[in-house]
């Protein structure tokens, strides 16, 4: 098995490193971190080591959830090992920007507290590799402001989960787009559907967590051109 | 009304006994409804289609409640329906607005009290705050504002005329999400047996106080915040089915705390723990199925059914739909049930006996939740229940006798299990034989662990 | 598969065989659903949220029946259905340009292809264009644009991939409207028994030919524009409850005639006259009752099951409810009320029958209409209806029979009738005493009256 | 019994006149117009005639239909002897304009065949004494703005009974309102909902026929303040 295989491998299996408990039967073998390094000092480049082994796991862990053969528990491992990976390669990368793949602004709207939807859209945010900002619940419109001013590129996601708070994202991007920012918005929820997303003036809608990377890069990619 | 501060045996033992209509603790409520006296009455809940509760829309707010419930009495009426019960769940802010939910309770009491006079329709109302604790991270369970206005909201819709208080509590999802999303079972036995258990002590104390004075029912509490989290998970394929069954029976002795305080039932709908509660106090229990599916989508749906007193949709917007509006679709369906129900008692042992195995027989073994609603599984895991001698012990209990017993069920063929199941039975296995049965052993556990700084101890008088 | 040209005798004439799931002409259909062959399948059925039908939304309207097929497969894939029967039902414009309504034909084949190789899932589709004849008023029903527009839109869906055909045809609709809003009985029995009869044997020959050339099932007719019409009147309180009932078996002969024709069921849902054409000819039928309240409200949720072969909700809008969008929801409902009837099925007689009897016991006092699906007074009315030699003398038959059977239920207090009901029956029998069997003398009766200016006898070959 | 009395009761009964044979049981006696010649004859105001003798007796009808009572049928019956006596009356009425209780223009919107809710509320508004102008069913915007014209202060009411013919009630509100024309538009059917009929600018929505004389009533009272 090559480097970027056995990376690949640890991210899938969420082995973080040689010490790392999880999953038993790779207690002592090399994991993430411990591949990464042996990548480093083999030279192999930083996109490599980032697009191939991290994200190319991640995107079989998420292949592996969609058929019903993973669960979020150890989605949420490969992610925890994928993103301690991820913080080796960082201090590396920012000499290198144009690999950042993008931010994401995540929080639950005014009056809301479910966040379990929203925490796990995060999470697979993260494992696409996105940088992602979480407001927490019950953000009020002036904090998604803040922080989309401070993120002018960033991609700002809301959740709701109540009939009675979706209103507030129509209320939020109406404040959003009044001071100017043209920050990308996309939401989600058990209760909205695409015609409340278009409706609203959001540029995203999906229902279904396994989409949510891909609708991002999408957005992205139709900004740039 | 308070039951022993401990329960030492099974209430109904034999699991024939564990049947719809019948609790060995009936409640006599509202206008004359005997719940679990020998019937199952529809309960209808029902909630705004989409928009904003504020001072903006309260008038409008107001008008859907009231067309709502002169809407769903009217339909009753005429489908000759010999009693309804009504819930009324308040929205997060009706209850930290306790006047609002106080204004709304009013507005059913009187639509309520109208059609008892007008046409005779018996009816009892049950209201629900918010528990809007859970608002807060991590949340304050005894104190400040937000526990304040929960307790407000009470005594306020008490005095406003509900017949029934109920709430969905929250003590220790601070740890239960996160625990579940982890499937890490001492998070999750910690949040129910612990957290939970302690949370539901204190406040059905306060709540029973409360009902005490204003002469209502103290009803009930359900784990809807922790093992219909889970169903839904599950559902989406998001956790497997049998950690979902598992934390469902996890919560019985969580659940059980507040009727150990004085809660008296029925139950509340979406606790699906309800058949535990029966077996081991005798109170009536309110349940959710088929016809809850605008709610949520279940794999339970008849076999919920097998042991109610209560029938409920759990929840339904306020929108059009062909014939109606959808609170009224949703009344007639229930009613329907009901009828079935009733018919299966009226005519004797054959018939509802026969109903009730059908109910039961139609789910079973397709899915480990509902494999643990069985009557006889009820049965077989509560009389391991009342051997033990702290929530906590109760809960591991259930967790381990869970996973033996579905275990048992997939060898045995009565099963239908998938590969990530069968998995999760070993990695739960494992988990489970790690977890200390005293209390401070596992809170010092949690707090070297990545959930310390998630929660509060000293508010759940840890 | 053509039936004798007229029925001598009941195909079922023991009322405890009239019962749900085996009907003794089963009918086999898409892939491998055996319908009436010991089994109640589930009948979905869905329907446009709030938008027009036109060029520029025919994209979206594409992705809505996309969408809508998509979740449903998932979700009966989920709860491991047996098998499924879809319907879809065209909108006006999609019978108007029929190559919209094969589009969407195409789209849910498709879909359902997909699901039989991916996951085993079973099914049939059931396509069921619009009657648009009734666009023009006086309606041409053998002439014209739009009798051209509707054997298109059968010839186009047939190609398109439907596995069976329907029709909710409106020959006579014209004149009984008119006569429903009059009370008016010898225009009701003209409508049905002349006109209608009349129009079945026409367009049933040529559906019954399209289906033979595209090897598809000829499946049923619906009095739905009529006696549905009044049932919904009657729970309006515009009409009363008795003259629905006696509508509603006054439409039996007019169905009837697409089975003489060669139609072999399962009759569509909406045709509550299904128990006596299931009776009269023993083909499997499809019915709907609670779990269609999403659809229409109706005093009949349970007894309407006691004998069906497919169990349908009618219709429901694709509007998002709090679990899933509605169509997955009706869907959930249906396969629980269908494992109910299979579990009793397959759990043998005592279940089967004690299950029936609840269905039938729990509606039958209540409501004139629901009394007349009874069994036994289906067997008792059926009986009389095949003594007679012509569609309108067993109309009038129906209605006399009806009138005299709901009299007897009432005076032996077997049935709750209100003041409204009586002094209507009363009425019904007054006019019912006048009536001429005789076609032409009714025809001529017809004609001279208020009604006459409303219908072409040539359209009806009088 | 007085004469206004026997009017109300012969409406009441939908017995037109001496010769009419419904009901059975007042064949030969006085119907509706034979009352109002002898009502004429002695002097009796037109404006009593109308509001006490015929829209009173209709307004009892109304209240048997509403307590269940009456059913359509018995009400129709009413309505056509009411109708006999109105076109009695109306030529004189002509004479005192100020009489007429007012117009309104009925139609099931464009694509929608159903027209039983349509007819029942066209003869609800005649039993409240207004003339009703029927489009039928089908009706395109067109020939709604065409009638409207021919009646600026009629009331437009348009029906549908299908979801995907309703929106087509808003396209007709926005052509009448382009052309112009500000008569009140009310609507209805099993689908029409308050705020789908705020929605799209109607002025009023019933779903129950017993109330819309008093809907219409009370558009009237507000036009003329
Ligand atoms: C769990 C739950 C709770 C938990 C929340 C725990 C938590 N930390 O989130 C608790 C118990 C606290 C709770 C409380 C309440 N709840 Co609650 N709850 C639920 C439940 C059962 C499941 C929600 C869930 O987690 N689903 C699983 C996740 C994974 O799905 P999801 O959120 O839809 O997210 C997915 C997608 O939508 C999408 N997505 C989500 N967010 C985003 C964002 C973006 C940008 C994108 C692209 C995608 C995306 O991706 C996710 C993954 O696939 C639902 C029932 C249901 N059918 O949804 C009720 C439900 C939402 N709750 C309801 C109610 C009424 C309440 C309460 C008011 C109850 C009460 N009376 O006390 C309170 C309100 C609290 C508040 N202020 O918000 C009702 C809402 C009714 C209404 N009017 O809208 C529901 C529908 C239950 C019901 N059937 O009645 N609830
Ligand atoms: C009778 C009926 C028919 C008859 C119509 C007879 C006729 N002459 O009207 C026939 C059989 C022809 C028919 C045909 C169709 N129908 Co149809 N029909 C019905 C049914 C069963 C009853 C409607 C009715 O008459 N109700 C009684 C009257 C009194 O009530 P109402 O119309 O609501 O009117 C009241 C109020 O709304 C109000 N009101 C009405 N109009 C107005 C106007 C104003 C200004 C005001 C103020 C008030 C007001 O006052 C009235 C009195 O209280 C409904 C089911 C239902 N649940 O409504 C389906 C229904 C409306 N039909 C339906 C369908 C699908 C169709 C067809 C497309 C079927 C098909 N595939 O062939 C065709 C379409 C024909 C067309 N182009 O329009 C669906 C609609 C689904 C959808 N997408 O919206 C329904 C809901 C049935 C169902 N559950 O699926 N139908």
């Amino acid at each position: 098995m090559s480097i970027m295989e056995e990376l690949k491998n640890a991210v899938i299996k969420g082995h973080l490193d040689a010490d790392a408990p999880y999953p038993p039967d790779m207690v002592g073998q090399p994991g993430v971190k411990d591949l990464i390094e042996k990548a480093l000092e083999e030279d192999i480049e930083l996109k490599t080591i980032l697009n191939e082994g991290l994200i190319g796991g991640m995107n079989i862990v998420g292949e592996k959830f969609s058929s019903g053969e993973y669960f979020v528990p150890e989605m949420m491992i490969s992610a925890k090992a994928m993103k301690g990976g991820l913080n080796m390669l960082e201090p590396l990368l920012v000499k290198e920007p144009s690999q950042k793949v993008g931010t994401v602004i995540m929080g639950t709207v005014q009056g809301d507290m479910h966040d379990i939807g929203k925490n796990l859209v995060g999470m697979m945010l993260e494992g696409g590799g996105f940088e992602v900002i979480d407001l927490g619940v019950d953000v009020d419109p002036e904090k998604f402001i803040e922080n989309a001013k401070e993120n002018p590129d960033a991609i700002i996601g809301m959740s709701a989960l109540l009939t009675t708070t979706m209103e507030n994202m129509r209320k939020t991007i109406k404040l959003i787009r009044s001071e100017g920012l043209d920050n990308k918005i996309i939401i989600g929820g058990a209760p909205i559907t695409k015609k409340f997303a278009d409706d609203i003036g959001a540029e995203g809608q999906s229902n279904n967590a396994g989409e949510v990377v891909g609708l991002v890069k999408n957005l992205l990619k139709s900004e740039k051109q | 009304m308070k039951q022993n501060r401990k329960i030492k045996q099974l209430v109904i033992s034999d699991e024939n006994d564990l049947t719809f209509g019948k609790a060995p603790h009936p409640v006599e409520c509202g206008k004359g409804l005997v719940i679990g006296g020998g019937q199952v009455y529809p309960e209808i809940n029902f909630t705004l289609p989409s928009m904003t509760v504020e001072e903006d829309t309260w008038q409008e707010v107001r008008n859907q409640y009231s067309t709502i419930i002169e809407e769903i009495c009217q339909r009753a009426v005429v489908l000759e329906t010999s009693g309804i019960v009504v819930e009324f769940e308040l929205l997060p802010p009706m209850t930290l607005n306790p006047q609002w939910g106080a204004e709304i309770t009013q507005i059913l009491r009187n639509t309520l009290d109208n059609y008892y006079e007008k046409d005779g329709l018996r009816s009892a109302l049950r209201v629900t705050p918010v528990d809007v604790r859970d608002a807060e991270r991590p949340p304050r369970m005894r104190n400040g504002k937000f526990w304040d206005k929960t307790y407000r909201s009470f005594e306020l819709c008490a005095e406003a005329g509900a017949d029934m208080l109920s709430i969905e509590s929250t003590g220790g999802k601070e740890i239960h999400d996160e625990a579940l999303m982890q499937g890490d079972l001492a998070g999750l036995i910690f949040a129910l047996g612990s957290l939970g258990a302690r949370d539901m002590k204190f406040l059905w104390s306060h709540i029973v106080d409360i009902a005490n004075k204003y002469n209502v029912i103290p009803a009930g509490d359900t784990a809807c915040g922790f093992a219909n989290t889970a169903m839904v998970l599950a559902e989406k394929k998001m956790i497997p089915r049998v950690l979902a069954a598992v934390d469902r029976v996890a919560s019985v002795a969580r659940t059980l705390q507040g009727h150990l305080e004085g809660a008296v039932g029925p139950t509340k709908d979406c606790a699906y723990e309800g058949p535990y509660l029966k077996a081991l106090c005798g109170i009536p229990i309110s349940m959710e199925g088929r016809s809850s599916a605008c709610a949520h989508l279940s794999t339970v749906g008849n076999i919920a059914g097998a042991c109610c007193d209560v029938w409920s949709n759990e929840s339904v917007q306020n929108v059009r739909l062909l014939s109606a509006n959808a609170p009224v679709v949703s009344l007639e369906q229930l009613i329907y049930d009901c009828r079935l129900y009733n018919t299966a008692i009226e005519a004797g042992n054959d018939y509802s006996e026969n109903y009730r195995k059908m109910l039961i027989e139609s789910d079973l073994h397709l899915d480990p939740q509902a494999y643990v609603l069985s009557p006889e599984v009820v049965i077989r895991i509560a009389e391991k229940l009342v051997k033990c001698e702290t929530p906590l012990a109760m809960t591991i209990q259930s967790a381990r006798e869970t996973v033996k017993i579905i275990e048992q069920a997939y060898n045995n063929k009565e099963l239908n299990l998938n590969k990530g199941d069968i998995r999760w039975l070993g990695l739960m296995k494992t988990q489970l034989e790690t977890i200390p049965e005293d209390e401070s052993q596992l809170l010092e556990n949690i707090k070297s662990g990545p959930l310390a700084n998630k929660f509060l101890p000293e508010e759940y008088g840890l």
